[in-house]
């Protein structure tokens, strides 16, 4: 067992787990985070992403231990003292949803993108998305949010 | 030209706010006090006769709390369509015999988590005699074939009730029939025959989020089922039947489902979520990996359709005729609703006076297929609208006229003996034209549905 | 499956090869995780120790003179930030698909990913590049072109760890190309990549990486030897692509048959080599 | 390099409701004290916007704001039968359930406010979440008042119960005389392509598409449909199936590496269009469109290869290794 300590969306946490155990099994079923939906474990879909310093990294293809000393965003954590984030905005007023399952890893990619440049093209933007897979609404309302939001 | 006041308006998505903030409750996020997991062994092999199922060792694995059989299944039969009248039921819940398809679920490990799961199922001793398998739908159909369906046979038979849509007592067929007119008549006329062959292979739904279900028994003797379904009434039904319960004894809850598509239409699991929950008297959660996805839920079904269509000097279908294979895998699942669903739509938007129309329910030995968005219809309109730019090139027709020119109207007669009363194809092509930038010429900015 | 099982990750590079020196096969080392860690969620492996290299000081990437080191650990993201890299493994980086894979995959670990994976590595052939690898009191540098065996295995020692990669002479020409059945999404079909000096028009020096049609990259000598020494022109570039996947055995896959999967090879040799050679 | 661009139409229909019907749906809407509804449907939340739609269709029928409404959905056991969310059938079945539920409710808010105005129920309307003597706007009561009122001076439950059926189609065995559906919603779509002539890729680079929906319910739910039908209707084009070398088991696709989707960057530039034409199946003349639009894009996309290459691929999907294999058939031919 790996004693692991990390910072979820602001709160310090430490769990037990089993060396070769994922941090989605960590987040989802010891922890009960509900924002990280699982999807494929194969590190495709991009329904299980976090925020890992920052970084986005799918908790699939990410080992409990290596988040020991880390802080870990999830969706839940964007928001800051019940006030959404301009990209949760900008999904709600762009209609970027439907079922709502990839939507997490979505948006925690775009706040990935937008924090790496602020300016991102249409390129960077496609680039950037290409590891997020979303089966019901073709995508373009999803980028039109994200374009929305680069002025 | 609506005067409505909320009707029409872009009312903001409710759900939305649930779903930027990652707090819409799907499936996977409820779970229960002494929850425990499911893993299913699954069959390696097409075609086989289970020789051994020795569970033994992997009982005595620490954490394995059950390991469930087909002994264990009290009605060890799926409902499937039964509740609109489609039957008989094919497929057992869990194979005490033979198996069908590779990766069906031969029995259930239920233990603490997935992990310890997993480690039981490579404790299970299993032996499978293998048999051929039947896997291409023409091979299927010949009496040489391998016959996989108890009825000894390799389709379904329509025509005698069992369709649920034709009266009992008829005469039953190995494929659903449609016929209007006189064919024969309208192949004599034709100036040009033009026959076509088209095929789609199986597809996979793919919603982002996988079947899963949790099971969990009540204290007075209920059951609820939270699963990701797009009919609770079908899975109640079915796993009422199964269970020899009162469907009133059974609640199901869905809520905000991640994705459906129709892969999510037929009960395909939640009985045997249900089965291990009611013989452990634990709620018991079964969340399906990707591979389960692609390898063992539901696709489109396989379709091959050949048309051969009478065709007049000016380009209008004066006949056709149709063979539809339908390839519905091992089981029928709704494969004979989609069959007769597919016959009704195979002249599209288009008026064919006369037809002849034969849709076959063919079994394989690979996963069941079902229902997926545009059911009977996708595959049919791939067919004809490829079969329109055949006779498009034979006639030396540009392809819209073409369509213009055959288009259905209204007060002609379906396929199906209908009146039509709201054709509306040319309308829609004039616009799609418009938005292309293809100015149509005169005679057909006249033309009108209405006659 | 074992129940037990030890996790280290180290901040010292002789920590991490002392372990492999204790426990040898038994080591599944992770860096970016991407590939490591769907041999334990996709395929079972249950490994007695897991090294997590991430904490190693390999995350970086030094330029000489002539010449290119770059840490095992080095993420694409961060190896995308350095101007004057070579052209081919610019472009393979740049087509890591998605933000996310490109924060968590590895140069290191793109080395050992097998195909359709391991972009980087048909670049890095084409550039002659050679490993580091760093064992308990030494290191071995190894060339690229030598370092693959067959499927997950290489030339490497059981007590070895990938340090770094050498491109010790950049060409002056290169470039990258792959076939993806998207333009942003599925993967590599087949990747190439050239790495050439032409002086006055003569191919002073070629080297030509070819992957997705074996379990890892190759190199396509067959093709290479034509080329070399040779004035460039069309009708050489023909002749020394029609041998690009020569005594080759290629990978059948579900959807790209063997037929077609060595013409696409040679058409994206062609298609690089022709424009490193500024024809049309 | 050649790339060759052809240009390709389909034009379909697509049958509203579940074939044949025969199948039932069921809701209830009752008032809270507070004056809002809750409205119960078996439907399912797919990500379609059932919630928001058959809100919308409620508010209309009653006269009052829709966010007034709350939707229970996706349970046994907190709404009556309904048959299921498929065959694009939910919207047009249960928006003539709502509108007879919708009917009793309003009946009981106008009797209540008639005995509150001290007037006939006949002269009064609803609208806006208000009461109005018919032709005095400045004469009313709100339905939030009407609705507290009934329950707790009126001793009045205020609940509204609506069922529709199409009823189910019998079909002769020998001809197939039936009539399978309820009404048909219309679909034209015409996509340009580019077919790279050395590795076979097809590339759909704009898509021009029109649905004829009878009546649109909300315009951001509709587009939403169109937009993901399309694109997974192009996957199932290019490449979408589980069994690349169908009808053999070998090769089954198992992950997502196999089984490619398109992402973001892979989607054409679409232009759409709807268009109304209301059917007298339903109260709304609404139809059925979350299926209809995966259709029409994969025979567009083949015709449009056909267009461009001369060859026409009769098989999905459309990979790249069947394109060059028509090429290279088409040039065998020609040179003979």
């Amino acid at each position: 067992m790996v004693k692991v300590k990390f910072k979820l969306d602001g709160v310090f946490v430490e769990v037990e787990a089993m060396p070769y155990q994922t941090l989605f099994h960590l987040l989802k079923d010891s922890l009960g985070v509900q924002s990280v939906h699982f999807g494929c474990g194969q590190g495709a879909c991009g329904a299980c992403t976090v925020l890992l310093n920052g970084k986005p990294r799918y908790s699939c293809l990410t080992l409990a231990g290596y988040v020991d000393g880390k802080e870990v965003v999830t969706l839940a954590g964007l928001a800051q003292n019940g006030e959404l984030n301009p990209i949760q905005r900008a999904f709600i007023e762009n209609n970027a949803a439907q079922c709502g399952y990839c939507t997490p890893g979505i948006i925690l990619t775009a706040k990935a993108l937008l924090d790496k440049s602020s300016r991102p093209s249409d390129e960077e933007i496609f680039d950037a998305l290409a590891g997020n897979l979303c089966r019901c609404t073709g995508y373009v309302s999803i980028v039109r949010a994200i374009k929305s939001l680069v002025r | 030209m609506s005067s409505f006041n909320v009707l029409g308006k872009p009312v903001v998505n409710v759900q939305l706010y649930g779903h930027v903030t990652g707090s819409t409750q799907f499936i996977d996020d409820i779970s229960f006090p002494g929850m425990l997991w499911i893993k299913a062994v699954r069959s390696p092999v097409p075609r086989g006769i289970i020789k051994k199922l020795d569970t033994k060792k992997a009982e005595r694995l620490p954490g394995v709390v059950k390991i469930v059989t087909s002994k264990d299944v009290p009605n060890n039969m799926h409902v499937n369509m039964a509740v609109v009248g489609i039957g008989p039921p094919d497929e057992p819940v869990l194979p005490d015999k033979e198996v069908n398809y590779k990766g069906e679920a031969i029995c259930l490990v239920v233990a603490r988590d997935e992990e310890t799961a997993l480690k039981a199922i490579e404790l299970i001793d299993l032996e499978i005699e293998e048999l051929p398998p039947v896997l291409d739908m023409e091979e299927a159909l010949k009496p040489s074939s391998p016959k996989i369906k108890p009825w000894n046979s390799n389709t379904f038979v329509f025509g005698s009730g069992m369709d649920g849509a034709t009266p009992p007592g008829g005469q039953g067929r190995p494929y659903f029939l449609i016929k209007r007119g006189n064919v024969d008549e309208a192949f004599n006329k034709a100036r040009h025959i033009v026959e076509g062959s088209y095929l789609i292979s199986p597809i996979e739904h793919a919603p982002i989020e996988p079947h899963i279900c949790v099971a969990k028994p009540e204290p007075d003797g209920r059951l609820t089922i939270y699963t990701a379904t797009q009919a609770p009434y079908f899975v109640r039904d079915n796993v009422a039947t199964i269970l020899n319960m009162p469907p009133s004894k059974i609640r199901v809850v869905s809520p905000s489902v991640g994705g459906g598509f129709g892969g999510k239409v037929d009960p395909e699991f939640e009985m045997m979520v249900a089965v291990a929950a009611m013989a452990v008297k634990r709620p018991v959660k079964w969340r399906w990996t990707r591979e389960e996805e692609f390898t063992v839920s539901t696709t489109r079904p396989a379709v091959k359709i050949e048309l051969q269509d009478s065709v007049s000097d000016e380009g209008l279908i004066l006949g056709r005729k149709a063979r539809l294979l339908h390839d519905a895998g091992a089981y029928s699942r709704t494969s004979p609703y989609g069959v007769i669903k597919a016959c009704f739509n195979l002249s599209g938007p288009y008026n064919i006076p006369n037809v002849e129309y034969r849709g076959y329910c063919v079994f394989t030995n690979r996963q069941p297929s079902s229902a997926m968005r545009g059911y009977g219809v996708f595959e049919v309109s791939f067919a004809i609208e490829l079969q329109m730019d055949r006779i498009a090139k034979t006639c030396g027709i540009d392809p819209l006229e073409l369509r213009f020119r055959n288009a259905y109207r209204n007060n002609q007669i379906s396929a199906s003996g209908k009146l039509i009363d709201d054709a509306y194809l040319i309308e829609t092509m004039r616009e799609a034209a418009g938005l292309a930038g293809i100015n149509l010429p005169e005679h057909l900015l006249k033309m009108s549905s209405s006659g | 499956m074992t129940e037990d099982g030890l996790y280290f990750r180290f901040n010292e590079l002789k920590q991490a090869t002392d372990v492999k020196k204790k426990y040898g096969d038994e080591v599944l080392v992770v860096a970016g995780g991407t590939i490591a860690t769907q041999l334990i969620t996709r395929f079972g492996l249950r490994p007695k120790v897991i090294l997590s290299l991430e904490n190693l000081p390999l995350n970086y990437v030094k330029f000489s003179k002539t010449g290119i080191e770059i840490g095992a650990t080095t993420t694409i993201s961060k190896l995308l930030t350095f101007d004057n890299l070579p052209n081919a493994l610019v472009q393979a980086a740049q087509g890591v698909h998605g933000l996310t894979l490109k924060e968590m995959a590895t140069v290191g670990g793109n080395i050992f990913s097998p195909s359709p994976g391991g972009d980087l590595a048909t670049a890095l052939l084409a550039l002659n590049a050679d490993l580091v690898l760093a064992r308990s009191g030494g290191k071995r540098v190894v060339s690229l072109s030598k370092f693959y065996k067959n499927f997950l295995t290489y030339n490497m020692r059981k007590d070895e760890i990938l340090y770094a990669i050498k491109i010790s002479r950049v060409p002056k020409l290169s470039a990258f190309m792959k076939l993806t059945p998207y333009t942003y999404s599925g993967p590599t079909i087949c990747s190439a990549a050239v790495g050439m000096d032409l002086t006055d028009k003569k191919i002073t020096r070629i080297a030509i990486g070819v992957g997705g049609l074996t379990p890892h990259p190759y190199r396509a000598a067959a093709a290479e030897k034509i080329l070399k020494d040779k004035p460039i022109s069309d009708q050489i570039i023909e002749n020394a692509t029609a041998k690009v996947t020569e005594g080759i055995q290629i990978r059948e896959e579900g959807f790209y048959s063997v037929e077609y999967k060595s013409k696409v090879a040679q058409a994206l040799v062609k298609k690089i080599l022709y424009r490193l050679a500024g024809f049309n | 390099m050649v790339k060759l661009r052809g240009r390709g139409l389909a034009a379909i229909n697509y049958p509203t409701g579940m074939n044949l019907g025969g199948d039932p749906s069921q809701t209830i809407i009752f008032a809270q004290p507070d004056g809002r509804f809750v409205m119960c449907v078996a439907s399912v939340e797919l990500g379609q916007g059932l919630r928001t739609a058959l809100a919308q269709i409620a508010a209309e029928s009653i006269g009052i704001d829709p966010e007034q409404i709350e939707v229970r959905f996706g349970d046994t056991e907190m709404a009556p039968h309904d048959t299921g969310t498929f065959a694009s059938r939910t919207t047009h079945r249960m928006s003539n359930a709502i509108f007879a539920a919708a009917q009793e409710i309003k009946q009981i808010i106008l009797d209540v406010a008639s005995k509150i105005m001290e007037t006939t129920p006949s002269d009064l309307e609803i609208s806006n979440g208000k009461v109005y003597v018919k032709g005095v706007p400045d004469k009313f009561v709100t339905v939030q008042e009407v609705v507290n009122k009934a329950q707790f001076v009126y001793n009045t439950p205020v609940v509204g119960k609506g069922f529709y059926v199409k009823p189910k189609s019998s079909v002769d065995p020998d001809t197939g005389e039936a009539d399978p559906h309820s009404t048909m919603a219309h679909g034209c779509t015409i996509v340009d392509v580019e077919v790279d002539t050395e590795t076979g890729i097809v590339t759909v680079t704009d898509v021009y598409t029109v649905y004829e929906v009878g009546r649109i319910v909300n315009k951001n739910l509709v587009e939403g449909q169109i937009i993901g039908g399309l694109v997974m209707g192009l996957g199932a084009a290019l490449t979408e199936t589980v069994y690349p070398r169908y009808p053999s088991l070998d090769y089954q696709t198992t992950s997502f590496q196999e089984y490619v989707l398109p992402t973001a960057g892979d989607v054409p530039r679409i232009r759409y269009k709807i268009i109304e034409n209301p059917t007298a199946t339903n109260v709304f003349g609404i139809k059925g469109v979350g299926e209809m639009v995966v259709n029409s894009i994969a025979p567009a996309i083949a015709n449009a290869v056909y267009n461009a290459i001369g060859v026409q691929i009769t098989e999905l999907p459309i990979t790249p290794e069947k394109v060059l294999r028509a090429l290279e058939q088409k040039k065998e031919v020609t040179n003979k």
